[in-house]
Parts: structure tokens; C-alpha cells; sequence
């Protein structure tokens, strides 16, 4: 009986959201008839991806007991260098010299730029052994400041059907986004589940000195993470300004709150080591369903903040009784 | 010349309440371009919509030794202080778009009315509406600014001192998008969901009126649903242009930037005699009256 | 095949080793005697690639090498047991034995099923019933070092160090461990092992070197070795060993237990103690043991007010009957526990010694509302000398100090609250000799001023040789109670081991 | 020598930022002539009183290893009782009652207020042993909501000149925020070194289990903690309220980075035990000599952010190879 518990376990713990997740769905569908419709589920799911992609990352950087602060403004500066780049190409001011970039070429910018900032979080952290807190939000203040200089404060706009097909298309009936928030997070269910590189991130964060002592090359496995979270964020960064079709300079702001909430509220530790991608998920859909429950409602803006605190209080709770009671 | 008496050239300090939000990037980057090309040196304050922000900005450019402050302030009652702290230094200040409510604070003052410009925006909303639904009730949406700024409630309330005289247009929806484009965005897709048939919205400024026409798109209602928007960006004018969008309240940020910056030089070479209140019109822009602006499209 | 030549290593003002020269040889198991913080843990983490920064030259076959990294060491062919348990805690038995040395399959992904198949191969060598899944967070200490020995037995070494690997586990592992370290030998490797636990040395050891203040002072060969020999080379001097005076004393109770029952965590129908019916008296010392897992530690926690909620029964100090809702209740009733995890729930490893003693007793060091440093300072240079503390100052933090200082330190707090009853868990594990000693001596002098006082441990001889009277937990049940002149190794086991498998 | 060296330590530490301050001061005054003035001074010092009063009381709770992200909710919700309360005071609605309220009345009350809410705090995370981060990301919501619908999202202004003196005031050459902050952390600095509170706080923090067996009462020091967090952020809220002569409704928006900052650039770990109240004050002052520095050269705002988020890096950098060598 022990060790068919010990097989049951980390379906449990995986799914431990899931509980509050239904109560959330249940109040809401009863006082309003329009929550329980397809339209309305691909509409939750669609405006949650974004959230998704950059909790992912969020989540591998918390299991190793980091955190990145720097999300939403590497998501701003990201999607910022893919829309200009697009729109604007570059002119070398020196030679005269015009360089255009196709989708491809831009886009493949924006997502480097991204893993670019999150590796020199990475770095930043390993290199000087800088509290993860400190080094992402000061790359939180650079990032934002680079994407103004990029912008130079304006948003970068018209950039094509062909580009807002990303964050606006369908395909086999189900929204592009989800798409990609879905197969972003299988990848990150196998990579946590199915190779080193997740052992290694569990195993970082639940003991780094056990870790290095076992032979684990933690600078390489922390500045991978954070690369990871940084390219994440330029997804995301992708598709914000595909659906707006316009790359806004303040885009993201405080977006690592909502990113951290869904993690933690999907039972990731802060402390690292124990948590899971599909936590992160329910956390990111409790947060979405209750943003758009609340908007169904036609709750006030004021009385909403309260609520959506109250909710996250008793989300935590619920999960955090109902866990204990399984282990 | 504008050099003070040790022969540096004379200061002048542009205090903006954020450069989060081009609008007033155009409000600052005028000001400053317009005081330079005066002869000034300028710089550029961002008060990130933070009034305590701001008083640090007061300070600091007090110490500094600025000779004229161009203010776009946060707040119109919150900002007082900070205006008085400078006068009591001997200098002048000149506010921009947003009022402080005090006449011995600011020197002049040269706004754009928020509550007015609204005020004609609802007139035309409920005129081009009223038309085109005959008997059954008009449902509209109304997506608010920050709903800690108080532009955001002289907005609202022109608007619905107007609107709202009409027992049969029915607000189903008020929700706030903090003047954010994706925010607007996804609260009208959710909205859309409780209200299928909406028959328009009024958004709280430009940004949230095309995140909201960019959802009525997504939901293939763009053509039935009017949006309503207010401060005449680039975008919009292009999107009315267009037909997509219905109307906006165009603000001259140039016209109130480039105003403030001339008052503070003539204030420096001893002018002292300003109308306290300059009010500078918010033109209602609609497809009728498009083609009387210039095409701001980009090449 | 293994040598150190002149090794010398630094941390930041101590000079941890001083030109360290020894030589390990196949087929051997030399053991590495010495102090606490004699340098044989430094020593074995540069053998094995922990720290790449020393001054020296190792040979390994012969050839000089350097080790830059853990990874370097193990593709030698060195395995390391380190001192201090080295798990995750919150992945499995198979994905610590396992980390950074994967199996993965053809698609490079990880091949959990050839992983458990050999960590379970590996666990069933060690007589450890237990599933490879199950979380290392849920084993107790001893499983705990039990899954260390499985880890570094996982890939072929030519040379297996073993830094105290028997701190935590009880005498049937270890029997099971030097079975594998026969093995071992036969196969031609070279063993290094270390342990405070002399009697082992004597089982296990072909040869000995010795390390004394970071220097290596001689080395040769266990044959004709005795125990007084051995530790006059480890410490430099004699020292005698203790032996509490049998004299058959007759005390008035001063604990008394009926009926102590704890609810398991988890399994609530389950009790972890079952109706534990016992008393200790003024004066008197009671040896509690029992095997890994038998309920020692819970009973201590229980008495201590730390599990209010799942426990039932009387327990009764001086004829009060007492109910603790918490370690304070029990502080205050004249409680006082040296817990088994002394790292993690003795002491605040960041704070420094005089604030670690003051803990429990800050009122008594208030002046005006206010913390006297002064007075702060003194109780803790008294408790310094008294118990012979050896830290450069008061001021050192705890996290510096040798094992051996730190549990005095443990001891200097709760001697400083003048407790009735003291409850010592494991008190001398991974402790020197010398040490060891003192701490018993200590022990019997306060149970002679009339302190209770209630010891667990998991070595048989410490048990017989401090306490007046013996209780043998089982499985949560008290399976045997007897006077230590009454009782002997055999009668003890017995009790201990249990009936059903 | 070496006891020697140990008595000197913890002064060392507790003074570790010091050297990146001083580096700092020294750039900056080069490059400005206006920087070293006492008129700039007091700026300064009073720029800094509001986050060193809210930064102090998050010091006390990252030293117990609990972090605090409602404080500048909490301060806009304090800030505007007082100003509401000082102003319109309360109407009963049934009983046609109205209370009026005192400088003294209101100021207390806001004071209450701010610890009230820090008392949930507490209480939320030691009664459901919530994540810190999780129980006061909930309040961060709740109490901005509270604090829109107690001012309908307008400010709350004219309060009165006694009540301005506080914020504006000057008293025996020194600004009284300044003088309320002085006093504030001199009275925290007494407490964390000199009274059981403080023992304890450091111990939790430190090894909690370990703490709990030494008979602390690891609950009511964590509700305590919250609750001085809260009542400080209120203090701040007076600060900032009346030296503006205004609640603003969005007052105190994301001062908790700035705190934390603070925090964690003086010194203070994450996970708790280590750290001092001065070396937060420290932290303080870097950001605000950087914040008044950036200003004085004249730095473009876009750049300021960028350059900004590089000299926190650098300071820090700085103080760990500074501690190491040290220790
Ligand atoms: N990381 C470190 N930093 C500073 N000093 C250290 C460090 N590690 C060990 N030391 C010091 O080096 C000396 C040798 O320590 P070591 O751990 O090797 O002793 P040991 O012989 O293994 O003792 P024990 O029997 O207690 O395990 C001690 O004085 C110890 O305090
Ligand atoms: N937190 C826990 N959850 C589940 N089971 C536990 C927990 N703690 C202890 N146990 C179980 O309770 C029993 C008694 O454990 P206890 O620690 O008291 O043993 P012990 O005699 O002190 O052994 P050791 O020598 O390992 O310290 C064991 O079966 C153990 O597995
Ligand atoms: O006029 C400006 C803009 O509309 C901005 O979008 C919000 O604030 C107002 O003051
Ligand atoms: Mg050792
Ligand atoms: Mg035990």
C-alpha cells in the first residue's frame, strides 16, 4: 500500500490546484450563464497564454530557488526589437548601409534578444553570486530603459497580417496562442520530468551544495534557466504585440507578479525544489478565470481588487488543506 | 542672451507625470525641443505618475538652480505643494494639459479640458447611435482610464453628464483598463462574452480604444460596434481615417507644450502679466471632419 | 595508490591542513583517525575534487594529477561518502543515487526504469526495505546515510572514501556496510574510512594515519593496536574513559509517564508510541534505545510539548501534571531537549555562540527592559569555561565551531535555563573521543546534583556505560526496562530488534 | 589578533555598504558641483524618510525570512484614513451621526489601520501557514482596493496646515521626516540588538525549528513583525501624505521593490537571519543619492532607468567583494 501511495503522489501533487480551481468555476458559472461557453473557455485560455509562457520560465527559475524580476520588461524590450526591426529594418548611420529583416529574421531577433537579457541575468548571478532579487531587478530597470531608448517612447506599430496571424489566427479551431502556450509548456513538462537538465534544476534548488557535491555544474544549469525564462519572455513578448499589432513600450509592466503569483499559487515553493509546469498552469488559469470572471460579473473596478485578493487567499488555502490531508 | 549672471546659460525643467505613455513623450519632448530652440538648457523629469515622485523632482530641480518649471502634473490637487515649493523659490511654473487647482500656484496655466472634450464626445455618441437603432435599447461599454487619476473621472463624468439624459442607452459594462491597449483588449473580449450585443464603446483614451477595437476584430464585430476614443493619436486618426474608429477628442499636447515653453521666456525676460487659465480647445474629430487633419499615416 | 604529498590547505585565517603527507594502498581500508576539526574532512574533499585550490601534489597510481572538479575525481575512479548528508530532499531515493550520473535512453531522456532497477539492486545489498521512489524528505537520518553509501557505491571506484558513514546508522547496518567494505577489499580497492566510532576501527581497519591539527603525524599498521594506544596517538595524551559508578541508587521520581500515546502524522488510526508507561527519577539517568526508527526521537519531542495534537497520556513533573502546548510550557516546567539534528534544530548555525546560550534565557539577562551585552557575555564565558568550549571568543559564530563544541554549546542553553530534566537525543554522534568524554562526564556530574536526566542513543556501549537504568523501545512499544547491571548488549538487542519482520 | 578582528566584525558588516556609498558620492560630486550642498543634503535624507520608514519594518520581516508586498498598498490605505478622516470625518448613514475626528483621532487612526492590515498579514500566513509572498501579494490587491473605493479613486486633499507641518516642517535645522525616520530607526535598531524581539526575530529567521525548540513562540513574533511592517508603511503614508497635503488613491504603487532594494542592497538575505537595520538605511541612501545623482547630471530619464539598473549592480558587486575580503 506504501508504494502504490508513493506511485500516486506526484499525480496528486501535480494536480493539487485543481480543487480550488473547480469551487473558482463553480461560483462563477452559477451567477453568470455566459462563463461555460467554448467562446469563453478559448477567450480565458487565449488571454492566459501569454502568462503561461512566461511562467514556464518563471517556474524552472523558482525551482532552483531563483526569481526574475525582469520578465515584463525583457517581454517589452523583446517584442520592441521585433516590431521595429520589421517595420524599420536598421540604418547604419555611418555607411548608409539599410538592413530589412523578414519575419523570420525579426522575429529570431526579438527571441534572442530575450534569452540574451536572461543570460546575462544568469550570468550576472552566477558570475558575481548575486542575489537573484537584486540582479534581475536591476536588469528590470535596464531592460524597461532600453526598450524606451528603442522606442524612443512611442509604440511600434502596423506590422502586418502576416505577423499578427500569431497572436490573432486559429488553427484547427483552437487559438494560434494557446498553440503555443500549449506545446511551450509540453516541452516544459518533458525537459522538468525527462531529462538532466530538469533533474538538475530540482536538484539545484532543493540542495545547491548537495547538488555541486554530486558533480552538477550549477553556473551552467542556472544561466541556462534564466536564458529559458528570458527567451520565454520574448514569446511572450511576441505574442502581446502580435495581437495588438503594435509593440507598446510600457508592455508587461508588473507582469513578474502575476507570473510569481501563478507559480506560487500552483504550489511552486519559493524556496526552490518542489513544484511543477502544471502547477504553474492552474495557477496561471486560476488567475485568468478570475480576471474574467470578474469582468462577466460586471464587478466594479474597485470592489474587484478586493475580491481578487480575498480569492487568492482562499485559492491558497484550499489547496494548502487539501494537500495535506493527501500526504 | 540666456546666460545667468556667472555666464552659464539660463535653466529651464520639464516635469512630466509619466513618460510611460507617448502622449506625453510628445508633451515633454515638445516642451523641451521648444525651450531649447529658445536658447535653454532643458531637461526632462519623469514623475512616473507618482506625486511624491514629483516633490523629489521640485527639489532637486530647485537645488539645481532651474530658472522656469513646464509642468504636466500628476495630480491637480496632489501637485500643489509641489508648485507652491517652487514659487516660494522664486520660480515660475507653467502647467501643461492637466490644472493644479490653485490660482497662486502656477504662474499660467495652459489645459486641456478633459470634462468638456468628453462632453462632446457623448453628444456625438449619442447622436450617430441614436440613428442607427431605432426602438430597441442602446447597450454601450465604457472602459475607464487608471482609476486613481482623476483625467480618467473628468472623462467619464463629461461623458455621462451627457449620455445619460438618454433613459434608453444602457451602460452594461464599466470596467477599468489603466489606459493600457492590451488591458483594453482583454477586458472587452471578456465583456463581449456577457454582452454579445453591444452597440458601442467609449474608451478612456486612444490606447484602450484600439485595444478594444482590436477585440471586436478578433470577435468579428468590428462592423457593428462603434468605438469611441479620446486624445487624437496617431493610430486612431489614421483608424477613423479608415472607418474603424468613430471619434476621438483630439488634445494639441504640441500647441500646450510649445505655449508653455514661449511663456516661460518671455516670463524669464520679465514678462510677468499671464492669464491665469489658457484653455486649449479639445476638437471632437470624426469621419466628417478627418479630412481637415493632416495625414499623420507613416510612410 | 592514493597519495597525499605535502597538502596544505587555507580558508580565510585557519590553516586547516599543513604539508599533509599519506599514502592509501589497494586492497587496504586505512583509516583516518584524529580529532574534530583535525582536518580529515578538508583533507578528503581535496582528494576527491571539492576544493581545487591547495598547495601540494596528489599521485594517483603514480601519476601526478589535479582534480578541478567533482567530476575530474570521479572519472579517476574516486568515490566519496561525505561526512555531512549530501541529498535532495525533495527528489527520490533513485534520483539522489542517481544525480549527475543519469542513465539516459536512446532519445536522451531520462531512463527512470533502469534507474530504480539498480537502485533497487543497490538497496537490496544494503538491507534497506524501502521503494526507490519513496522521498528522501520522508526517511529518517540513518536511511538518510544508508542512501549516501548506496550513492557512492552506484559506479566502480578504485577508491572509496568514507567519511564517518556510520554517524547516524545503528549496529545491524553497520554490519551489513563492513560486509560490503570486505567486499571491496577482496576486490583490490583502496577504502578510506573514517569514524569517531573507535571499536569500528578495530573490526574494519588494516592500517591507521593520523591527523592532529592539520598535520599528519604518523601512520602504520592497526595490527596490535589497542583502543588506549589508539587514542593516545589521536589525541596526544591519555585520557580515561567513563563509567557511571553502579551503586544501585534509589531516587525519588521526578518524571513520570503513563499511557503516552502519539497519533502518526499521517496514518491517524496508526500510533507511533503506544502507551509508553515509564518514570525517571532525581538524580537518575535513563538510557533509552531502540533501533532506527523505533520511536526515540518522537518520545523526547512528545514529553517536550512539540506534538500537542497527536498525543495522549499523563505526563507528570515533581507530582504536577502537566499538558505543554509548546516548548515553552515545557521550558518552564524544567524541561530541556538536546535534539538529535543539532545543525538544523539545536542551534542558530549564523548567530554567534553567546547569543546561541543566551536563547532560552534572555530574561535573565534583561537589564531595564533590555539585553545586557554584558551580562549576555559573561553567562556565556562561564558556560565556555565550565564546559571547556574551544572557540576563539564568544563571539565566533556556531557555524564555525567542530561538532564536538557545538553540542556543548547546545548543552551550555539549556543548563543555563537550570532544567529538572534534561533529554539528550544521539548526544555524542560524529563526536571525538576526547570530546565524547567530557560530554559524559558532564552528564554523570549533573545527574549527581540531582538533575533528571534521559539519554537516547544508538550506541550500545554509551548506553551501558552512562546509565543507571535501561528502557528498550520497539516500534513505539517499551519493550524491555532494566538496570544497567541487570542488563548487557545480548538482553538489549533482543529487546530492540523486532519480533515480526 | 583574531578575537580582536571578531570584536570589530559585526561593525564591519553592519557598515558594509559603506564603500559603494562612498564611491558613489564621490562620482557623482565630481561630476556635479550642486551634489555636495547641505540644501542637497537634506533632500536627500528627506527624499529617502519615507522608504526608510517602510524599509525598516521590511528589514524586521526578511530577517524572520518572510518578505512584505502589500507595504505601499498599505501605506495609500492608511495615508487616506487619516486624510478622510481629517477631513469629512465618518457619516453614520442610519443614524444620521457624525463623528468628527482630531489631528490625533485621524493620525491614530491610519496608524491602526496600517498595523491592522499588517496584523492580517501575520495572522493569514502563521493560522494557514500561507507563503509570505502569496499572503501579502493577496493584501497588495485587497488594500488598494480598499483604499479606491474609501476615496472613490479621487485624492483627498486640503488637510490642513497642522497636519502639513509633518511633511514639510523643519525642526532645530533638520526636516521632521527626517527627524521621524531618524527616530524610527534608531528605535529599531535598539530593538533588533538590544530587546528580545529582536533576539528572536534573528533566530526565526536563522533556523525557525531551532527557535521554536528554544521555546520561542514562532507565531506571535511573525504577527508581530507583520504588524510593525504595517504600521510602519503607515507612518510612511502620513509622510507622504502630508507632505503633499493629498492622499492619493495610487500612492505607494510599487514602493515594495524599492523596499525590498533597500533591503536586500544593505545586506539583508532573502532567507533570512542576516542583516541589519542600519545596513538597509545604507541601501536607502544609495538609492536615493542615485536617484537625486542621475537628476543632477542631467542623465535623459530613458538612460537614467538603464543606468540606474547598472549601478545597483555595481554597488552590489562591490559590497560582496568588499564583505569577502573582509571576512
Ligand atoms: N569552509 C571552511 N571555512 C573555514 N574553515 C573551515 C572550513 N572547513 C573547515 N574549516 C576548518 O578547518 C579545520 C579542519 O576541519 P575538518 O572539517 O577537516 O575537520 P575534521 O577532522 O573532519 O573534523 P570532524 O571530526 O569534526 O569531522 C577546522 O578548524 C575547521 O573549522
Ligand atoms: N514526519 C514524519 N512523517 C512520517 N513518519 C515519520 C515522521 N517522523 C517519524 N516518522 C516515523 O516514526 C517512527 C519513529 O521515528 P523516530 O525518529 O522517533 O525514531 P528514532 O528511534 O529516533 O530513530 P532514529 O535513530 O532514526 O532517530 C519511524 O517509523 C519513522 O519513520
Ligand atoms: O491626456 C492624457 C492621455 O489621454 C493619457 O492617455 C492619459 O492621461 C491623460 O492626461
Ligand atoms: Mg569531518
Ligand atoms: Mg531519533
Amino acid at each position: 500500500m506504501e508504494a502504490q501511495l508513493q506511485t500516486y503522489r506526484p499525480l496528486l501533487t501535480k494536480f493539487q490546484s485543481l480543487i480550488a480551481l473547480f469551487i473558482l468555476c463553480l461560483g462563477i458559472s452559477i451567477m453568470s450563464d455566459k462563463f461555460l461557453t467554448v467562446a469563453n473557455f478559448w477567450n480565458v485560455l487565449r488571454q492566459i497564454s501569454v502568462n503561461v509562457c512566461i511562467s514556464t520560465g518563471m517556474t524552472l527559475v523558482v525551482l532552483t530557488a531563483g526569481i526574475d524580476l525582469s520578465v515584463g520588461s525583457v517581454l517589452a524590450l523583446s517584442g520592441a526589437i521585433t516590431a521595429g526591426l520589421l517595420r524599420n529594418g536598421i540604418q547604419l548611420p555611418s555607411s548608409n548601409l539599410y538592413i530589412g529583416f523578414t519575419l523570420l529574421g525579426a522575429t529570431l531577433a526579438g527571441l534572442i534578444t530575450g534569452s540574451g537579457l536572461g543570460w546575462f541575468n544568469g550570468w550576472a548571478i552566477t558570475r558575481f553570486k548575486l542575489p537573484p532579487f537584486v540582479a534581475t531587478l536591476a536588469m528590470l530597470t535596464i531592460a524597461r530603459g532600453l526598450t524606451m531608448l528603442w522606442t524612443e517612447g512611442f509604440p511600434i506599430t502596423g506590422l502586418g497580417d502576416s505577423f499578427t496571424f500569431l497572436g490573432t489566427g486559429w488553427f484547427l479551431g483552437i487559438p494560434l496562442p494557446v498553440w503555443l502556450s500549449g506545446i511551450i509548456v509540453a516541452v516544459a513538462v518533458l525537459v522538468t520530468n525527462k531529462t538532466r537538465l530538469g533533474r538538475y534544476i530540482y536538484a539545484i534548488g532543493g540542495s545547491e551544495s548537495a547538488a555541486r557535491l554530486s558533480g552538477v555544474n550549477i553556473n551552467k544549469i542556472k544561466i541556462a534557466v534564466y536564458s529559458i525564462a528570458g527567451g520565454l519572455a520574448a514569446v511572450g513578448g511576441l505574442l502581446v504585440t502580435s495581437r495588438l499589432d503594435s509593440a507598446q513600450p510600457n508592455a508587461g509592466t508588473s507582469y513578474e507578479l502575476d507570473s510569481i503569483a501563478a507559480v506560487v499559487i500552483g504550489g511552486t515553493s519559493l524556496s526552490g525544489g518542489r513544484g511543477s509546469i502544471l502547477g504553474t498552469v492552474q495557477g496561471a488559469i486560476i488567475i485568468g478565470v478570475l480576471n474574467n470572471g470578474l469582468v462577466l460579473l460586471n464587478v466594479s473596478p474597485f470592489w474587484q481588487q478586493v475580491v481578487k485578493g480575498f480569492v487568492i487567499l482562499l485559492a491558497v488555502i484550499i489547496d494548502k488543506s487539501n494537500s495535506k490531508a493527501e500526504s | 542672451t540666456n546666460k545667468s549672471d556667472t555666464g552659464q546659460p539660463k535653466k529651464v525643467a520639464v516635469i512630466v507625470s509619466t513618460l510611460n505613455n507617448p502622449w506625453f513623450v510628445v508633451l515633454a519632448e515638445t516642451a523641451a525641443a521648444q525651450a531649447k530652440a529658445l536658447g535653454y538648457e532643458t531637461k526632462i523629469f519623469d514623475s512616473q505618475n507618482n506625486t511624491a515622485l514629483e516633490s523629489d523632482h521640485f527639489e532637486n530641480a530647485i537645488v539645481s538652480g532651474f530658472n522656469a518649471i513646464l509642468l504636466n502634473p500628476t495630480d491637480s490637487d496632489g501637485s500643489i505643494v509641489n508648485a507652491m515649493k517652487a514659487k516660494d523659490a522664486g520660480i515660475p511654473v507653467f502647467c501643461m494639459d492637466r490644472e493644479v487647482n490653485s490660482p497662486q500656484a502656477a504662474t499660467c496655466q495652459i489645459l486641456s479640458d478633459n470634462y468638456s472634450g468628453c462632453v462632446a464626445i457623448g453628444k456625438y455618441f449619442v447622436q450617430t447611435l441614436r440613428s442607427k437603432v431605432k426602438n430597441a435599447p442602446i447597450q454601450y461599454v465604457e472602459i475607464l482610464g487608471l482609476v486613481g487619476d482623476n483625467n480618467t473621472w473628468n472623462r467619464s463624468k463629461g461623458f455621462h453628464s451627457v449620455v445619460d439624459h438618454y433613459p434608453n442607452f444602457k451602460m452594461v459594462a464599466q470596467q477599468s483598463a489603466d489606459f493600457d491597449r492590451n488591458k483594453a483588449m482583454e477586458v472587452l473580449e471578456s465583456i463581449l462574452q456577457a454582452n454579445p450585443d453591444v452597440n458601442a464603446v467609449f474608451c478612456g483614451n486612444d490606447a484602450m480604444a484600439m485595444g478594444a477595437y482590436q477585440a471586436l476584430v478578433a470577435a468579428g464585430k468590428a462592423k457593428d460596434v462603434g468605438v469611441f476614443g479620446f486624445d487624437g493619436a496617431d493610430d486612431v486618426m489614421n483608424s477613423i481615417r479608415d472607418g474603424k474608429i468613430k471619434a476621438t477628442g483630439l488634445q494639441s499636447p504640441q500647441t500646450m507644450a510649445k505655449t508653455a515653453a514661449q511663456y516661460a521666456d518671455e516670463y524669464i525676460k520679465g514678462k510677468r502679466d499671464f492669464a491665469k487659465k489658457v484653455p486649449v480647445a479639445v476638437e471632437l474629430v470624426d469621419q466628417t471632419n478627418i479630412r481637415d487633419y493632416s495625414n499623420a499615416k507613416k510612410s | 595508490m592514493l597519495v597525499a604529498e605535502n597538502i596544505t590547505k587555507r580558508f580565510s585565517g585557519v590553516t586547516a591542513l599543513d604539508t599533509v603527507c599519506l599514502e592509501f594502498l589497494a586492497g587496504n581500508v586505512t583509516a583516518v583517525i584524529g580529532e574534530n576539526g583535525a582536518g580529515k574532512s578538508t583533507l578528503m574533499k581535496i582528494l576527491s575534487g571539492v576544493y581545487p585550490d591547495y598547495e601540494g601534489q596528489i599521485r594517483f597510481n603514480g601519476e601526478p594529477v589535479r582534480f578541478n572538479s567533482i567530476r575530474d575525481a570521479q572519472a579517476c575512479g574516486i568515490a566519496i561518502i561525505h561526512q555531512e548528508l549530501n541529498l535532495i530532499p525533495y527528489l527520490s531515493i533513485s534520483e539522489n543515487i542517481f544525480l549527475g550520473r543519469e542513465i539516459t535512453t536512446r532519445w536522451g531522456t531520462l531512463d527512470r526504469k533502469a534507474m530504480r532497477n539498480k537502485t533497487r539492486e543497490l538497496l537490496e545489498k544494503l538491507k534497506l526495505d524501502l521503494s526507490p521512489d519513496t522521498l528522501v524528505a520522508e526517511l529518517k537520518v540513518g536511511q538518510q546515510q544508508v542512501v549516501e553509501i548506496a550513492k557512492a557505491l552506484l559506479v566502480e571506484s578504485e577508491v572509496i572514501i568514507m567519511d564517518e558513514p556510520t554517524s547516524a546508522i545503528s549496529e545491524s547496518e553497520v554490519a551489513v556496510l563492513f560486509d560490503i567494505i570486505n567486499d571491496l577489499r577482496r576486490e583490490n580497492k583502496a577504502i578510506v574510512y573514517i569514524s569517531h566510532k573507535l571499536d569500528e576501527l578495530f573490526t574494519i581497519a588494516d592500517r591507521y594515519v593520523v591527523l592532529r591539527d592539520g598535520k599528519s603525524i604518523e601512520s602504520g599498521s592497526m595490527q596490535g593496536i589497542d583502543h588506549d594506544t589508539l587514542i593516545r596517538k589521536m589525541v596526544g595524551r591519555d585520557i580515561t574513559s567513563i563509567r557511571r559508578q553502579v551503586n544501585g541508587r534509589v531516587c525519588d521520581t521526578l518524571l513520570s509517564v503513563e499511557n503516552l500515546c502519539l497519533k502518526h502524522p499521517v496514518r491517524v488510526q496508526e500510533n507511533q508510541l503506544k502507551n509508553l508507561s515509564f518514570t525517571v527519577g532525581r538524580g537518575e539517568i535513563v538510557g533509552i534505545f531502540g533501533l532506527m526508527g523505533a520511536g526515540r526521537t518522537e518520545l523526547l519531542e512528545t514529553l517536550f510539548g512539540l506534538h500537542p495534537k497527536r498525543s495522549s497520556g499523563v505526563i507528570s513533573i515533581n507530582n504536577q501534571t502537566s499538558q505543554f502546548k509548546a516548548p515553552i510550557d515545557a521550558i518552564q516546567s524544567g524541561f530541556a531537549l538536546v535534539p538529535e539534528d543539532r545543525k538544523k534544530d539545536g542551534l542558530v548555525l549564523g548567530l554567534d555562540v553567546q547569543t546561541n546560550i543566551s536563547l532560552s534565557n534572555l530574561k535573565t539577562i534583561e537589564q531595564a527592559g533590555l539585553l545586557s551585552r554584558q551580562k549576555e557575555t559573561t553567562l556565556a564565558k562561564k558556560y565556555i569555561a565550565d564546559l571547556r568550549i574551544k572557540t576563539p571568543s564568544e563571539k565566533q559564530t556556531a557555524r564555525n565551531l567542530s561538532g564536538g563544541n557545538q553540542q556543548k554549546i547546545v548543552l551550555s542553553k539549556w543548563l543555563a535555563t537550570n532544567p529538572k530534566l534534561l533529554m539528550l537525543d544521539e548526544p555524542t554522534r560524529g563526536i571525538d573521543v576526547n570530546a565524547k568524554n567530557e560530554i559524559y562526564k558532564l552528564i554523570l556530574q549533573l545527574a549527581d546534583e540531582g538533575m533528571g536526566i534521559l539519554v537516547v542513543s544508538s550506541e550500545l556501549p554509551e548506553i551501558l556505560a552512562i546509565s543507571d537504568r535501561i528502557l528498550v523501545l520497539c516500534e513505539g512499544c517499551l519493550t524491555a526496562e532494566m538496570a544497567v547491571q541487570d542488563a548487557s548488549e545480548d538482553s538489549i538487542l533482543k529487546a530492540a530488534i523486532p519480533k515480526t519482520i
